[in-house]
């Protein structure tokens, strides 16, 4: 999931031609006025925190300015505050528009029709989970001839628009649809899109690319989303690793394995905090890998669960014991271990020869964890 | 008859000179598969475990009569081979590779099925069953014959609980595993009816996880069409929302696909529910008692 | 039983607010087509020949369960029209419409296609059983009821032929102008099962013209499919190569698809060949009195 | 059909990425010249009639040129030689290039399977007419996920292309192919595909476009293709109007009926010339301009076979009698008609008032047609 900043989003929109406010971002309070004063930010003009959580207004991360010192002290006030943990590093300047609506707009995937699917609301300008489902049209978009003029009507019916902003809104849509398929989006979202004179503009500009797809994208690679540093590691590495609070780290493969065996920890009272999919591997290097990254999230006791398809249980068991070995005394912590399924054998003999001892049960073994992360009684 | 594989399959391995294709071309014929010939551009003439490589697809149909596919090749070259497989005349294809871009399987999923083609995956285990056939990468030291079915959409926990299974001393007649990519070609709903028609099943097993709406739509069908005994299973109760735990699927959005409306869901329509997987062996255990006894 | 419409036909007219459109809804229930509705984006609401026009096809089809539509809407906007109307459910769609562009028509066709939906045309006369329904522009005075089918790549000429039918006493049970445009929703092919299975035609008047080779695939299923007497006539015999007669169907290319090929295949297939369209009439008359004696 | 001479469809190959001989049009020996000195066209180059005819090789309508006064020459020398009847008004000059292999490369609608084809051949070089079937290949590509890379494989195998060439094959279908949908091509055709070094160059382009996607691409719309004066004026009035030699006039609806009447005109004895499709139309005005077009044409005699569906026959009574009044009396010329269908009475009656007597049957008529074309016995 590659989430793109706002001000980064709209540099995408305009790439497809959707129409917008004029502005730029700032990473200073300097920078503001000089784009105030140059006049790429016409005033009045909004100051927007550049930060991915959503409901920047309530939390004072959007802020108004009439001058240019105005700007300024609304860019110095928003620079540096912090949103749900994100530190706001830019703000975006775009002139204020006199609107006459707000709606809702976007594209996203609908897993059940296996279609993209169009929303649109009359409701914009407020998160579209707080509108009613009564008032959120949704329309499926087969791929094959694109979106449609019939579909582009009915999307104009439900915003109650005609005349020029109706045109506007099929230009949009037609931009919306060409973004979504050529970037790869798994979600565009405009919210607002605002009437603005005779046509639309687009206030707010939400796209996240596909993580799958970001082969084909390349200049989005530097986009960090919101990982923390051993995340991001992990990403780099190409590891699936998530990092929340608690206290157990587990080490499994396959998502719905990992799933399972955190329901399982919590069943038994336990903590489960870090986990670390192994997915599909039969390098013994990247197990090791995989394993002193899990190390250096300092867990309190590490549960390894796999189950061997294409990951086999040997390969799991001779990177593990090498990590064990690299792994300083001071950051050691209780290792539970449960390996199953092919080479089953092997890797079971390989452990117990490193010291470790497989226990086959899932219910003992995850007792076992909690007992470890617990720490001597 | 079995669900999707029966004695008369012939299957074809498309990225048979990669790594995985080679390893998991070996287990296939170990587990008694007709593996009858892999694909991989500028690779044929060539053999691999003792298996013709052939440069095209329609080339290795016309020598072989393959009327399946197993889909090892990358995920950018993926839609390609499925199209090449689908364009060919191949029926049913089953996709490992993992990380195909949700865009290319929407098109991969349509174009299929507008051929009457069917696609299992991607990025999913296949499909086995136990003394016919299997296409995919489903460990084989799990399976022995029976009378259970198991539709999956995750991948090693779909093992851990086949292996269960066989634990309890009973047997599996088809496993699928459906993959938990946002866009798969079989889906729960779309596979339940195979196994409804399906003779050698008496049992049923639906291993699901958070995310999507794929569980509530089969306890939907299950309520309404299906009359075998089900134990369903839904992985990812405990996980925090909005933090996704490995794969697409996995995502909780906007209050549903939750773990407790699928649960409910399914208990609704009748399914008997396991809280934890070492759970699902004896549920079935009970019910295969229950029903020997009736 | 007639061949595409029946006496549940309920049409819809896309494009009604036009002047095609209002003069062919007209004459469609003068023929005693159940004209149920029109679609005209932005016009819903008012009524054109007393038949109610909508906005959309969708609230057409919730109004008055219309299950056929006939598209006279413009070219340019013919492929969203029919578009509309494949994803609104409707299992047929006459599109009279010509000039439409034919990349336009391959998504229209395949698409059509792959939801299960029947496209006649486009740029055709449409369907008509007299009697019964009548779906496109044939004028209503060249029918009578009876036992000839008639298909034809032809407008106008059809009318003809048609209308000599009726002058010799005989009537038709389904008439189809399949249009010549270079994609066609429905071919020759296509049409022939229609009327090997109904009951209510015993001849069948086969209606080419030269360019394409639709007319050869016709002589080939004729041959191994259809056991009804066929009286074929291929117009254009005497055209000169190269130059079109009016439409993209009448262009002569690399020596195939000429007017001595088509008829070749027919006779060998055992259709009699008309060589003029007056003959025509003769021809079926002759056919239908010797199978009277039979 | 809009036929785009070589060098406008090698400007959309241009647009479209496709490589191509540095080259330039000149329409006088002078500025054939200049091309040459300023070093637009590298010397030697070739020197090509812009003419949509094929054949051109063998009618000395392609020179080579080693200098600047060669080039000139040959500019002269094939400036104003006649071509099928077509003078020849440019020539395309190019950089005559070393290559190794003639490849053969087009795309165009089969009708019969409703999908476009992608026709290739390594005997490039001569008209594809004369290559055996044995040695094209055909593959019908689906537009829904358009060319795919194992079609492009084997059109590779097919060219005997592997490595750099191969590579550069790739580009040009993907190319193609977007112009042959994104143009509305009935065809595009490159005949030679060259290998030039390491990879491809395109020495001739054929683009077709279809004449009913015109309203999609108002940049062809000068594009007069090989019309006579009167079929230009009807094509601009949208009528469907063919001139060719022979003297009898036909006007008639529906192409069908109209290739019906040349038959039986034939069958007596008669010789048309000129054709005149009123097609669907119920305006009178119409009819009358398509008439006096047909006065125009001078025919010996003119043959009017309507059978009245969307064209009702009283329209067409009433254009006529109009257009009657309108021609001069020197052009008049002997007027069969034979009107049925749709207000067949009505326009019977109108032509009978006009004096002009409708015959029912198709024979009787072409042979009173005949006739009257034959002139008094």
């Amino acid at each position: 999931m590659v989430k793109l900043a706002e001000w980064r989003g709209k540099d995408v929109f305009r790439k497809y031609g959707i129409p917008l406010p004029k502005g730029a971002v700032a990473r200073s309070p300097e920078e503001a006025v000089s784009l105030v004063r140059a006049g790429t930010v016409p005033l009045p003009c909004v100051v927007k925190a550049q930060v991915l959580a959503g409901g920047r207004g309530k939390g004072g991360a959007v802020r108004f300015a009439t001058s240019a010192s105005e700007a300024r002290a609304a860019t110095e006030a928003i620079l540096g505050l912090e949103f749900k943990g994100e530190r706001v590093k830019e703000v975006l300047l775009e002139e204020k528009l006199v609107l006459s609506k707000e709606l809702y707009l976007s594209l996203t995937l609908d897993r059940s029709a296996r279609l993209p699917v169009l929303i649109t609301s009359a409701k914009g300008g407020v998160e579209i989970e707080s509108v009613d489902d009564t008032e959120i049209d949704r329309q499926s978009v087969d791929p094959f001839p694109g979106l449609t003029g019939y579909e582009k009507r009915r999307a104009a019916q439900v915003l109650g628009l005609t005349g020029g902003p109706a045109k506007s809104l099929d230009r949009v849509l037609e931009a919306l649809w060409r973004l979504f398929l050529l970037e790869d989006a798994e979600l565009v979202e405009v919210n607002p899109l605002a009437v603005v004179g005779d046509g639309l503009v687009a206030l707010d500009a939400k796209v996240i690319i596909e993580d799958d797809a970001a082969f084909r994208h390349p200049e989005f690679a530097d986009i960090r989303d919101d990982r923390t540093p051993l995340e991001e590691i992990a990403r780099e590495k190409d590891i699936a690793f998530v990092q929340l609070d608690g206290n157990i780290g587990v080490i499994a493969n396959g998502a719905g394995l990992t799933m399972a065996t955190l329901d399982v920890l919590k069943e038994f009272g336990g903590d489960p905090g870090v986990f670390l999919d192994l997915g599909g591997t039969d390098d013994p290097q990247k197990v090791t890998e995989a394993f002193l990254l899990m190390a250096r999230a300092r867990p309190k006791a590490v549960f390894l669960n796999i189950f061997g398809g294409v990951t086999r249980c040997d390969t799991v068991a001779k990177g593990l014991v090498e990590a064990m070995r690299q792994v300083p005394a001071a950051e050691r912590f209780p290792l539970i271990a449960r390996i199953r399924g092919n080479n089953e054998k092997e890797g079971i003999e390989i452990l117990r020869a490193a010291g470790v001892t497989s226990i086959p049960s899932l219910k003992e073994s995850a007792q076992a964890v909690v007992a470890a992360a617990r720490g001597p009684a | 008859m079995t669900v999707l594989v029966h004695r008369e399959t012939r299957v074809l391995v498309q990225g048979i000179t990669g790594h995985q294709g080679t390893v998991h071309t070996r287990q296939m014929r170990e587990f008694g598969t007709n593996v009858v010939g892999g694909v991989t551009p500028g690779k044929g003439g060539s053999t691999v475990e003792g298996v013709p490589v052939f440069d095209s697809v329609r080339a290795a149909i016309s020598a072989t009569r393959a009327n399946a596919s197993c889909i090892f090749v990358p995920a950018p070259f993926a839609k390609d081979a499925l199209l090449e497989a689908v364009d060919a005349g191949i029926p049913l294809s089953v996709i490992v590779t993992e990380h195909i871009p949700f865009h290319d399987m929407l098109v991969m999923y349509h174009y299929a099925r507008s051929q009457g083609a069917r696609i299992v995956g991607p990025n999913c285990p296949g499909v086995a069953s136990p003394g016919v056939a299997k296409i995919g990468i489903i460990p084989n030291v799990v399976f022995r014959p029976g009378r259970v079915g198991v539709i999956s959409r995750s991948g090693t926990l779909t093992y851990e609980i086949v292996n269960g299974i066989k634990e309890v001393g009973l047997g599996q007649s088809t496993c699928i595993g459906l993959g938990g990519d946002p866009v798969v070609g079989t889906s729960f709903v779309d596979a339940l009816p195979l196994f409804q028609e399906d003779p050698e099943t008496d049992v049923l097993v639906l291993v699901g996880e958070i995310g999507g709406t794929a569980e509530e739509e089969a306890a939907d069908y299950i309520q309404h069409h299906f009359t075998k005994p089900v134990v369903a299973y839904i992985a990812g109760r405990s996980a925090p929302p909005g933090k996704r735990m490995g794969h697409a699927g996995a995502i909780i959005s906007r209050g549903r696909g939750t773990a407790e409306t699928k649960l409910a869901a399914l208990k609704a329509a009748g399914a008997q529910v396991a809280r934890f997987p070492y759970e699902i062996p004896d549920l079935v255990a009970a019910i295969v008692a229950r029903e020997a006894h009736r």
